[in-house]
């Protein structure tokens, strides 16, 4: 097997804890940290792809510049979101946000 | 305050009072996201033994109430259990930084009680000692407070400076800090001539490390932006709780003991009392600087003036000496504040029962309406702009 | 150099997963985020097995230079208990849910690349940085214009929600 | 089976810096209390070896038999992998550092992206003592630290960026060789205000004095580290000055010419008589100021460093081009 | 940082930096005003009017005794208590002055009797417990105690600043001998750090 099989193999099994992750987690914070763990699995993936095949390379490498340009954005988001959430919930458990209304 | 914030004010009062301050007044008014923390007794910050609970949020004050009774030594009550000429050493570790005033206090008290005359001489002693003895203490809450705001070279400045005060006070008191130099009717011992000159030498040199003290800290931008608008005390405020000193000349209010009641000879004096019309902690720490001045100008001009004569009136009360019966108040003005001292004698030879009035007491008391919102490093400027000594406070 | 590259492989790959497992199953989550570093590092290391440096730094420095200590922000911010209300939930539902969640996608995409393996390099090259640059002021102005908007939009969001909740309140 | 020669360099270069890490540590730990010393009129410490040279290693000896104790209540985990934490990524970020001519632990292309990458988990590891503290004071030394770094990290990436675009690289090596001798023909003159912008962002970023918050003892007790004792304060301690040393390192080498000297006299004797003056320069500010308020900080930050570093790296950039 | 400021005033708040760190730097340059304490000392000037624990002055021709007449004086100032002083019993007489004592007594003479010897049997500060006020100094009789200037005081034994006075005047008075009359004017230079 070529190396890209075995990263692509490391990226899968990231991204897959992730998705587990965010699926039993019940904080916006454990949810926040399951979709860094995603992100960096896609990530994994196109560099590898990117680097171990013919493809260009630096269209993987920025793919994956921009794949972590996100994060950061979306973590950012994540925080505001959290600051409202913990001020007017009291919790961040995603059960309880979900009775909110309006 | 350019950080202050809105509070909800929690007041928790409870029916039952039982269980410790803690429990009463603040776990049970604790709001949700916020955090008590006890600030002392053991805090770099505190000056001694002081303990000041805080409710933060985050780094804001939402509540802050000072506890005392840490350092309590029972002196009104010792009082009462010693001679009126034993209870003369107890006064100087009260304020152990400004000891000659309450020295002075307590040796006025008695005086005034009895009638006994004090010698001329001795009254410029008196006055010399306890202005060098305020001096040295302005110094030393220089450089504390600096400390507490982070600047670690000024104190040692200060104390270099301060040294030199203590050289001096050391040669007819013989000792550094506790001084217990006043007596019934006089001082202890008089003033050799290498004191004078020390004195004389030491006037100028102070003189010439006040622009210093300027340059490095006081036109410091970063300073200012710690002591400007933080902990402002409107006079309105300082007329509540009492406070006096440089706290409320540094809320613009002139009152200065030693002239409001003139005692012994300051009224012989040229001096200003400075004021700041500001109320912040910038404020207090100019009016500090400036009696400093006032004070080397009040030194010089007594020693200049140093009459000849006794340094002890020749009635001073013995050991076991009574006064008669009656009641008497002094009050001076300390380095923290109006000091003062009420007395009732019974005719026994120890008092029936003296009251202690410090002024770091009401100044402390300041500090919880002061302190709501601001942040945790502005608590701690305005808690050293106060000028705590937290023996006096607890007596 | 061969072995020595398959030996730091699985030496990343175990902590990668370690680390991944540590992230989503802790109910401590201050060692949530212990787990997550442990994995940025293992991937920042792959990356630099695989001669991306500029990936590899990039990754420490926004990661866990920046991403992870959001985290940690957000988990001061919200308080959570130390001990950590967080974990499994109990019951079959959720956790056939989440084993679900798990096993599909690794099913689907690890079938896909096992069984199409793409024609590989053996030696990847290095991709000098400037070449990047060009490339993204050049045939990529557009996603990196995009992702400068989204990065603006997203912190005048995140200000704007903060900012919100204040004034409301 | 043969080892290669890259491998062995860098396990030797590591060594190497372990030591130079640990002597400068001791070094700079006496100079900063001496130069106190001298500052507050006193001769310091002077009784342990040749006027006090051997105090701080008395101390350590001190600190290394202490207890190491873990607080009630704490995450041991957390409470000791933090001192760990910062102390380890000190080798990583000497490394690319250009000592000398020749003596660079490894010739990296992205040197200073390797620096700035690993200098981020200086932070973690405040967040993980003061969270693992289980103390209050710690907490909010955390807290501190966490708003402090994020925001100082901003301003010193630009300022640094200034630079990496002038030289077109991030070699720190290369970015020496492309300065001169002679001080003007140091980064310093053509970007004065990176200089600034970078010493300033450094002092807080190594949370020294004036902007010391995360410690501030007058106010958190000792903030994030309130709890720890011998060994575990002690990596704590050795890991500030540490990284006192990379960023004046850093600094050396981006702005003052690193190794080069006048009259072809280059060499490491330059690289380290220009890191000294930038840490003689440091613990000259921070016993002279009193700190900052955390709010200040935040607005000289945001208001002042970071419209400053944007405006510098704008024109810089636009110079470049022309 | 309140207040919108001009640029002038800008500038002016940033050079006080400036002028901070050249105060600083120019103090860094200046010799040191502290003693290194073991190597050098104060000069005596200094010392002498420090007021250290109290001790006994001894007679001016017996300098191992002292003046001290134990009338108690000092014990009942002293507000802390830390003085304790006995008297010295007066001699036991013998048998025989005992039995001429009594016939003395018998005949209606008037007797008498052995005087107890004024010096103190014992003399011991606890020093722990002093407030250095110097009461009992001042109200000395016969101006039998002072101030000792030992400064350089320190012990981890809460007893060694148990002193027993007439010892250490023995000492002083053994450690000079014939400096009986430098003994009364000047405060003994030499035994004093030997307590």
């Amino acid at each position: 097997m070529s190396p890209v099989t075995w990263y692509q193999f490391v990226a899968v099994l990231l991204l897959g804890i992730g998705l587990f992750g965010l699926v039993s987690r019940r904080t916006l914070v454990g949810m926040l940290i399951s979709v860094e763990l995603t992100l960096n699995g896609a990530g994994l993936s196109m560099a590898a792809a990117a680097q171990f095949t013919d493809m260009d390379a630096v269209m993987g490498q920025l793919g994956v510049l921009f794949v972590m340009g996100l994060a950061a954005a979306e973590a950012t988001l994540v925080l505001a979101i959290l600051v409202i959430v913990s001020r007017r919930v009291k919790s961040t458990q995603t059960d309880a946000v979900s009775q909110l209304r309006g | 305050m350019s950080v202050q914030r809105e509070i909800c004010d929690v007041n928790p009062f409870p029916e039952h009072v039982a269980g410790d301050f803690y429990s009463n007044y603040f776990e049970k008014g604790q709001a949700e996201n916020t955090l008590i923390i006890n600030m002392g007794p053991q805090h770099p910050s505190t000056h001694g033994v002081l303990r000041v609970l805080v409710e933060v949020d985050g780094e804001y004050i939402l509540r802050a109430e000072p506890v005392l009774g840490y350092l309590h030594r029972m002196h009104e009550k010792i009082a009462e259990l010693k001679t009126y000429y034993q209870y003369m050493p107890n006064m100087g570790r009260v304020d152990y930084l400004h000891a000659m005033a309450w020295n002075w206090a307590y040796a006025g008290a008695v005086e005034r009680l009895a009638g006994i005359e004090v010698p001329e001489r001795a009254e410029y002693l008196r006055v010399i000692a306890s202005e060098l003895n305020r001096i040295s203490s302005h110094l030393l809450w220089w450089g504390a407070y600096l400390l507490d705001l982070g600047a670690f070279t000024p104190i040692m400045y200060a104390f270099d400076d301060r040294e030199r005060i203590l050289d001096i006070l050391q040669r007819p008191s013989g000792s550094r800090l506790t001084y217990s130099y006043f007596r019934l009717g006089g001082v202890a011992a008089d003033f050799d001539d290498i004191a004078l000159a020390k004195i004389r030498e030491f006037i100028p040199h102070l003189r010439g490390r006040l622009p210093m003290y300027k340059d490095l800290v006081t036109d410091n931008v970063i300073l200012r932006g710690r002591v400007e608008e933080i902990g402002v005390l409107p006079l309105e405020m300082c007329r509540r709780y009492g406070a006096t000193g440089p706290v409320v000349r540094g809320s613009g209010l002139a009152y200065d003991v030693r002239r409001a009641e003139p005692y012994s000879i300051y009224d012989r004096f040229e001096y200003e009392i400075p004021t700041d019309t500001e109320c912040d902690a910038m404020a207090r720490y100019s009016v500090r600087l400036a009696e400093i001045e006032q004070s080397l100008r009040i030194v010089e001009q007594a020693v200049a003036a140093l009459p000849e004569g006794d340094f002890l009136s020749k009635g001073a009360p013995k050991p076991r000496w009574k006064p008669p019966k009656g009641e008497s108040y002094f009050a001076v003005e300390g380095a923290r504040g109006k000091i003062g001292i009420y007395l009732v004698s019974d005719g026994s030879n120890s008092p029936y029962r003296l009251k202690l009035r410090a002024p770091g007491f009401s100044n402390l008391s300041l500090f919880s309406e002061a302190s709501k919102g601001t942040l945790l490093a502005d608590a701690v400027s305005i808690l050293g702009s106060l000028d705590l000594v937290i023996p006096e406070i607890d007596r | 150099m061969e072995l020595a590259g398959k030996i730091i492989f699985w030496f990343y790959a175990v902590v990668i997963v370690a680390g991944g497992g540590l992230a989503v199953t802790s109910p401590n989550l201050v060692r949530a985020m212990l787990g997550l570093i442990a994995t940025l590092f293992g991937v920042a290391g792959m990356y630099l097995l695989m001669n991306a440096p500029l990936l590899a730094f990039m990754q420490l420095l926004i990661y866990v230079g920046a991403v992870s200590v959001l985290i940690f922000f957000a988990i001061m911010l919200s308080r959570a208990s130390a001990t950590g209300d967080e974990g499994m939930e109990p019951g079959l539902w959720p956790n056939v849910r989440a084993f679900l969640a798990f096993a599909l996608p690794m099913g689907v995409l690890g079938l896909t690349a096992f069984l199409a393996p793409p024609a590989g390099v053996l030696v990847p090259a290095e991709v000098d940085p400037a070449k990047l640059g060009q490339a993204l002021l050049g045939e990529y102005t557009l996603p990196f214009e995009l992702i400068s908007i989204v990065l603006l939009a997203a912190m005048a969001g995140a200000v704007l929600i903060a900012f919100e909740k204040r004034g409301s309140k | 089976m043969d080892v290669p020669f890259e491998l062995v360099r860098i396990v030797i270069a590591i060594l190497a810096l372990a030591a130079f890490v640990g002597v400068n540590a001791v070094i700079l730990v006496w100079v900063e209390r001496k130069a106190a010393g001298f500052i507050q009129r006193r001769p310091g410490p002077y009784e342990v070896g040749p006027q006090g040279l051997l105090q701080t290693v008395a101390d350590a000896a001190k600190l290394v038999g202490k207890q190491l104790f873990t607080p009630a209540g704490a995450d041991p985990v957390l409470f000791w992998l933090a001192p760990l934490l910062a102390f380890l990524p000190i080798f990583v970020l000497l490394l690319p550092m250009p000592f000398g001519p020749t003596a660079t632990g490894m010739e990296v292309n992205l040197g200073l992206l390797l620096i700035l990458a690993f200098a981020g988990l200086n932070v973690l590891s405040l967040c993980l003592a003061g969270w693992g503290s289980n103390n209050k004071w710690s907490l909010l030394g955390a807290a501190r630290a966490v708003s402090q770094a994020v925001a100082y990290e901003i301003p010193l990436l630009l300022s640094v960026l200034a630079i990496a675009f002038m030289s077109g690289g991030m070699d720190l090596s290369a970015i020496v060789r492309e300065q001169g001798g002679w001080p003007w023909q140091w980064n310093l003159v053509l970007q004065p205000v990176a200089f600034i912008i970078y010493f300033v962002a450094a002092i807080a970023e190594t949370n020294r004095a004036p902007f010391d918050l995360p410690e501030a003892e007058s106010e958190l007790t000792a903030g994030f580290h309130t709890e720890y004792s011998g060994m575990g304060f002690g990596l704590f301690f050795l890991a500030e000055y540490a990284e006192m040393i990379v960023v004046c390192g850093v600094a050396a080498a981006l702005f003052l010419g690193g190794w080069r000297g006048p009259f072809g006299t280059d060499g490491w004797w330059w690289f380290l008589a220009k890191l000294y003056a930038l840490l003689l320069s440091m613990i000259w500010f921070r016993w002279t100021y009193p700190r900052i308020r955390f709010d200040q900080l935040l607005v000289l930050n945001w208001k002042w460093l970071m419209p400053l570093a944007m405006i510098n790296l704008l024109v810089t950039a636009f110079i470049m081009k022309l | 940082m309140s207040a919108p400021t001009s640029i002038t005033e800008k500038i002016t708040r940033l050079w006080s930096l400036i002028v901070g760190l050249k105060v600083t730097g120019k103090y860094f340059t200046k010799p040191q005003v502290t003693l290194h304490y073991p190597r050098k000392t104060l000069d005596d000037e200094n010392l002498l009017t420090y007021r250290g624990h109290i001790e006994l002055v001894g007679l001016p021709k017996k300098p191992g005794t002292p003046k001290c007449i134990s009338c108690g004086m000092c014990q009942a100032v002293c507000p802390s208590n830390c003085i304790t002083l006995t008297k010295r019993k007066p001699p036991k007489p013998t048998e025989a002055e005992k039995k001429a004592m009594e016939e003395a007594e018998a005949r209606g003479e008037k007797v008498k009797k052995p005087s107890a010897p004024k010096d103190p049997a014992s003399f011991n500060l606890d020093y722990t417990l002093c407030s250095l006020c110097g009461c009992c100094v001042e109200n000395c009789p016969v101006e039998s105690i002072r101030f000792s200037n030992d400064i350089y005081l320190a012990g981890t034994d809460p007893n060694a600043f148990r002193y027993d006075l007439l010892q250490r005047l023995k000492e002083q008075a053994a450690a000079k001998p014939g400096a009986q009359k430098a003994q009364a004017a000047s405060g003994g230079e030499t035994g004093e750090g030997e307590a």
